[in-house]
């Protein structure tokens, strides 16, 4: 259980209990995208706001295990303020790592990266990825 | 019956580490079965019905003697027996050919929220043609289905009553047989989705008269990609196929074409030989153990663990008087899927979420939950590893803050 | 290739004496397909899609990577692809989803007389049902389909075509790729029947730009029970699925329920996961082999067996001209099935019947014919013996007076 | 091939090559039934006509093979005249010793024994047993 626990004694346990910029707007400039992981019932809701080339603002709700909501909330606080470039740049690099992909490790995840040690559990990997998937899709909705 | 000596027939737990606890949503496969399968795909794999040829007589041969396995296996006719990829298909063949076909807005369709999606589903799509109304028998308290509950939503109306025999989330066995007596009191047909009784329990469908029944191979012993529809001779008479294509027909013409009799006519295409002739091997190593002894080791099982479980502080079981062997439990405060990666970490394979049947799941008023099924190859030693887990793992999320 | 080696991988051909030439009805299977199988069942015989635990996880993992295999090996996309339990089925999928949904009176429908039965029969169903026309295009005076004759049939009104790739009695290939171009010029979908195809040539659903395309597993070493549908992502995304149930749905309410994305949304329930493996590793055997060896192959053997039989008197061959590894003929004056006894004592595996085509045999004018089908384990020893066999038939039946 | 030549050398030819009492007829004293072969196509339908208990006539027509169609034609010279209980016994033995089924063989099959062969061919006995199975319908109708 040593992987579990050096998993869950981190950021993940406070980002569960305490999460960060949880709720979502009733604002249209928001976008929205909403994903399930048809394999456990995970189903969360990410809101993005862009402006001149800055992400002003992450939001999340939804339901789902403790690493799919605490991801949302470090991934909210990791890129309020990047440009949307780096924002980008982080998303991918971020999940490239938890897919044992090669990835940029120059580029800084901050409080992220201790998702890294999900890729011990792979039948995790999609709790800790949906978040950042579907802020990636509200990137796309965006442009 | 001898479950130490049984789990050597499963190579699957040549690995003794392993606490295999998820039979409801798959079984594990005995040597025998694979053999059978090896064996036809190495002596005989060529297709059936169609040969004149002697490969093709044996292959045929084997094919339509599972089928009388089967028809023995559930006490039915031969030709009553329709081979199908799984119970979902076979659940759905019953609502789209019959259903489809024999209701209008005036009827009434009962179910209930302790229905697994393939049974509910296709009939909420019937609903949703033919505008017959969905009615939901009202669960008791424990979440059972009951006759006295029943009663309250039967009526001149029902066409269809489509119910399980036994719960894959709470493990109840239905009080069918008095539910299938009383609806065609009103003269409407049943559809038993029996793919967690199958598996556990002696079915006798002239004993229970139901009209529509189904199962799945792989959750007792055989293969992936074969399942059963029972359908009464008389009802499969005029229902129409729902698949058209080679070897269920007759005479083909241009612009029409005429059936073979059932099961036949249901059967398009080559059928999944494989898997029937494995699924006939799986009914001799079930038979050669016989129901009594498997569903008693089961429930010997089941009610130990759930003793035990019930001592452990934070853990809440749903179903504690369940008839059969599966327990449906969460830790407090600690997200199913979470705990299961604690399990997984122990080596025992347990299922964690919405269990394809969300409305019970619902009707919990939880979010997902834990689920261990029993079935011939667990022993008092997997229950207790089961449970020593089960204390670490809320120990340890506790201690990690949850 | 080198088929004598080939031969070995196939423990049905253990038996030297045996001539299988019934692989259009179904191929043998190597040892490394079967062995594959035997690994899902004996490692991890477990559910997909479902669990969280490691076991699960593989299982998906490898029920997944054969998706993605059979993606590549026609040149689709992912999710483009959707298992199901046999070509038949797939076929009906297209017209049920597809046709039942999109067509009216108004529209046409092409198919061909040179279509098996579960190509024709599931849009005479659509046809039915929608009153769309059916429409034939004529055939050539081989028995074709001809880009010339598709165009006296396809106008404005023709919404689908469902013709064959390869035929199961001709072994023509059809000009599909160009029967394509001109529908699209019309807004017509095309559904490519490639059972016969799939097995023996590389298809590529890109450069065809076809919209559906369906085959099977056993046709292609594979095993029983599993197939596949292609179809262009735009398409499925507005089909509403036909089987409902487990592992399909998103959300689940008493009187409504959404669906998953495609592939998902069209597989319900527990799909064929060894069947989808064993598919895989059948994929891995024909790439090893290339497409180019294995036609070439089929060819010179069909080329080879065709001007011997040309030699021997009484011998009526249908179909002299066909670029596939199909011989389709009878013995003047002997009907099939007593021929294939006379093949069988010779342990010659070959079909007799109307091969699930009773429109091409009808327009043949015959009452049946024998058939047989070259793969990449026959030899020209085989043929030898095969054409040995042939003339102590005629001479046989003639000498008892047929 | 020395099994299928002493099958095809016997009756079995002379029957395929002239059937007898081949034909149906319009006549509403006779049962008909029709049966096909589902593996391999054969299709026959034969006619029956009981009087007084005894079977009058039996007519036959259809396609198939060999076997199929001699077998008919064997069958009705067989029956003809026989008393309808006769008739029933015959067939049941004849259907009996095809499928290597316990038979009496006291029971006499005249010509129709050569079928005996035919269990030799397994895949061939359905090609032997429908006419005398569609007699068998006739049978069941005329009660
Ligand atoms: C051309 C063609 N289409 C469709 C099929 C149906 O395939 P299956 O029987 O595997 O469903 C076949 C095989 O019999 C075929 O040859
Ligand atoms: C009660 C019940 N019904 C139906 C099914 C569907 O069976 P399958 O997935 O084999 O189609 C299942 C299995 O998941 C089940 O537990």
């Amino acid at each position: 259980m040593r992987d579990l626990e050096v998993l869950y004694r981190q950021v993940i346990m406070e980002h569960y209990k305490n999460p960060r910029n949880k709720g979502l707007l009733n604002d249209s400039t928001y976008k929205t995208i909403h994903i399930k992981n048809p394999t456990c019932g995970d189903d969360i809701t990410i809101q993005s706001k862009i402006e001149d080339g800055i992400v002003k603002d992450v939001r999340h709700d939804g339901t789902g295990c403790s690493i799919c909501c605490s991801s949302a909330s470090v991934m909210s606080e990791t890129l309020i303020g990047k440009t949307k470039t780096d924002a980008k740049n982080i998303t991918e690099t971020y999940l490239n790592m938890l897919t044992n992909k090669e990835f940029d490790e120059s580029v800084e995840l901050e409080e992220a990266v201790v998702y890294r040690g999900v890729n011990k559990f792979p039948a995790r990997i999609k709790c800790a990825s949906i978040a950042w998937k579907a802020f990636e899709g509200t990137l796309e909705e965006s442009e | 019956m001898d479950a130490y000596l049984l789990k050597k027939d499963f190579p699957v737990l040549d690995d003794k580490t392993l606490v295999y606890l998820d039979t409801a949503a798959s079984s594990l496969k005995p040597k025998q079965v694979i053999k059978k399968l090896d064996e036809y795909y190495e002596k005989y794999s060529v297709n059936v019905h169609r040969g004149v040829y002697s490969l093709s007589y044996v292959a045929t041969q084997l094919y339509e003697e599972s089928r009388r396995k089967v028809s023995e296996f559930i006490n039915a006719d031969f030709d009553e027996i329709i081979f199908t990829r799984g119970a979902s298909s076979a659940l759905n063949l019953v609502a789209t050919s019959y259903g489809l076909n024999n209701l209008t807005s005036e009827d009434e369709i009962i179910v209930s929220e302790l229905e697994h999606h393939s049974q509910v589903l296709p009939w909420q799509n019937v609903s949703n043609i033919t505008k017959a109304k969905l009615i939901y028998v009202p669960l008791n308290k424990e979440g059972r289905i009951t006759v006295e509950n029943f009663k309250k939503v039967l009526n001149k109306k029902t066409k269809v009553v489509a119910l399980n025999y036994v719960s894959n989330v709470m493990g109840y066995v239905s009080p069918i047989k008095e539910i299938i007596r009383l609806s065609h009191e009103v003269g409407a047909v049943v559809s038993v989705d029996a793919a967690q009784a199958a598996p556990h329990m002696r079915i006798d469908v002239k004993d229970l008269d139901c009209d529509f029944l189904a199962f799945s191979g792989h959750k007792m012993l055989g293969p992936t990609g074969i399942g059963v529809m029972f359908g009464k001779k008389e009802l499969l008479k005029d229902m129409p196929p729902i698949e058209f294509g080679g070897d269920m027909n007759d005479n083909v013409n241009l612009y029409d074409a005429s059936w073979k009799d059932s099961p036949y006519k249901f059967e398009t295409g080559t059928p999944p030989i494989a898997g029937a002739i494995g699924l006939g091997a799986a009914i001799d190593y079930l038979n050669n153990l016989g129901f009594e002894n498997i569903s008693t080791h089961e429930k010997k099982l089941k009610d130990y663990a759930v003793e035990k479980l019930l001592k452990i502080e934070d853990i809440i079981v749903y179903n504690k008087t369940s008839e059969t062997g599966i327990i449906t439990f969460n830790i407090a405060g600690v997200h199913p899927h979470d705990a299961v990666t604690f399990f997984d970490g122990d080596n025992i394979c347990m299922r964690a979420g919405h269990h394809c049947a969300q409305l019970i799941i619902k009707w919990l008023e939880v979010v997902a939950t834990l689920r261990v099924s029993f079935y011939l190859y667990n022993t008092i030693e997997d229950c207790d590893k089961f449970i020593e887990s089960v204390k670490n793992a809320r120990d340890f999320f506790k201690s990690v803050g949850f």
